[in-house]
């Protein structure tokens, strides 16, 4: 499990590589957590690329990065989403919530406008 | 009902066990030539079950963990045992958006996914004994 | 000696779970970080163990293989029992080249293969009662 | 599991896709002798290349095909071997009975001058 960071103005793109269970889910959370205090951004879009597995675990930390970000005002969007994986957003409606894109291209102009 | 194959797997409640017995699954399931999102179905349901036996289950001490597997046909019978703290409330807990640890940030929808991704969930619990979970999911494969 | 992970997997003699039972603990050694050379050596004396527990083990019947996995430290402890039929002649069976089923194309050199791939490998057998093989192995790695 | 066959002359090419091991040794066994019984080749050459793993049971399989040949006269070889199954052969003298070529060319031309 590794992730990465991009900063581009205040919109955090967090691209996660490796499987999302329970066991990844207290580094994904505190590695994310500790550089949204680091740059405070206004915005967070998840890349999922590079992920091929999330489980029910992974919803809670995806919610619990959203509910972060837009306490303060700010989007949450997810974008490269692997087909088992949305159907698992879908079943837990988690696209109502934190929208998803097609491409990164688009979730980032998309996100900015707001 | 003859039983094709069979197989048991015990393990630690430990979190780096949980991609383990997911994938063990997925191995012994293979053998029904399930298609990618078949056996994407049945491993979530598999780590959700494993999941909760090891935070809900076995909070805070280790213990064992149980997975049987067996093969009849096309279909596939799994069940998840662990010896812990057992579910006190068993219709609440199958509750979508449920969840007795919210300061973990569990999202509560771990059975509604077991229940989406397999064709039948059962659930037996007895507080302070444990939990067993059995699923059955017919490939519609082969 | 603290053990750091455990899983212990039963299985049917079946032939087609010999691929099975090689990767569940080449799924349960991954978290050592082995090299691909040495998760190989691991799997191949597995399979060469799982095969003889099928095959001499319960030559003409089916039963219960069990493997058991310890992980210590960078070390790595597997057992793979049999119920079967046992070893004779346990000095025989370690010989190179030596093989009771002949006909079967054997070549006799599965202990030979599984000496040489793990660091230490002990052989416990009893006529009618079964077998017991342990292997031993530490990673460089790490 | 899988068996492709070439015929080149009165060489039999065979490449095996997949794991040898018992289980699929029986239908490894039995795909190459109907074709050693149809096509009654002098020689044969196994292509090694989408071997990812092979134990003991694939030496006795292999050196069972060498004995038909061999007791015709022919001579066997093997090619594109992967280093995990190399190593197997080794350990098991297997490349001092059924020699080991580099690549197809190399070996498919030394198979037939003999
Ligand atoms: N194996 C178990 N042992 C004890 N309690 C459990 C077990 N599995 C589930 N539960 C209870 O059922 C609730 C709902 O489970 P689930 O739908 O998977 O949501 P979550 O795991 O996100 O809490 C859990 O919060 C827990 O209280
Ligand atoms: N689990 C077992 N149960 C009974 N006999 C066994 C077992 N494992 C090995 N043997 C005996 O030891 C011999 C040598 O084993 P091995 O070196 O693996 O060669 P092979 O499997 O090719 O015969 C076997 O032929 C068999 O007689």
């Amino acid at each position: 499990m590794n992730i990465g960071f991009e900063n581009l103005d205040r919109l955090l793109v967090v691209k996660i590589d490796g499987d999302i269970d329970h066991h990844s889910c207290e580094a994904i959370r505190s590695s994310i957590d500790k550089e949204i205090a680091k740059k405070k951004p206004k915005s967070i879009l998840f890349d999922m690329e590079n992920v091929n597995f999330m489980d029910s675990s992974g919803i809670g930390v995806l919610i619990g990065r959203y509910k972060l970000i837009s306490g303060n005002g700010g989007k949450a969007g997810m974008t490269n989403v692997k087909p088992q994986v949305m159907r698992l957003c879908e079943i837990c409606g988690l696209q109502k919530i934190i929208k998803v894109y097609p491409n990164k291209k688009q979730a980032i102009a998309s996100i900015k406008e707001c | 009902m003859k039983i094709d194959n069979e197989m048991k797997l015990e393990f630690l409640s430990k979190s780096q066990n949980e991609s383990f017995a997911r994938s063990v699954v997925a191995a012994f399931v293979a053998q029904l030539d399930p298609t990618i999102e078949e056996l994407a179905e049945v491993k979530t349901a598999v780590s959700e079950a494993v999941t909760n036996a090891i935070i809900h289950g076995y909070s805070h001490k280790t213990g064992n963990v149980v997975i049987i597997a067996r093969i009849i046909g096309n279909t596939v019978e799994i069940e998840i045992r662990d010896f812990g703290e057992g579910i006190a409330d068993i219709e609440l807990a199958r509750q979508p958006l449920y969840t007795s640890k919210p300061e973990l940030e569990r999202s509560g929808m771990g059975f509604t996914v077991m229940e989406t991704f397999m064709d039948r969930v059962e659930i037996q619990s007895h507080q302070g004994e444990g939990t067993v979970i059995r699923m059955v999911k017919t490939m519609k494969t082969a």
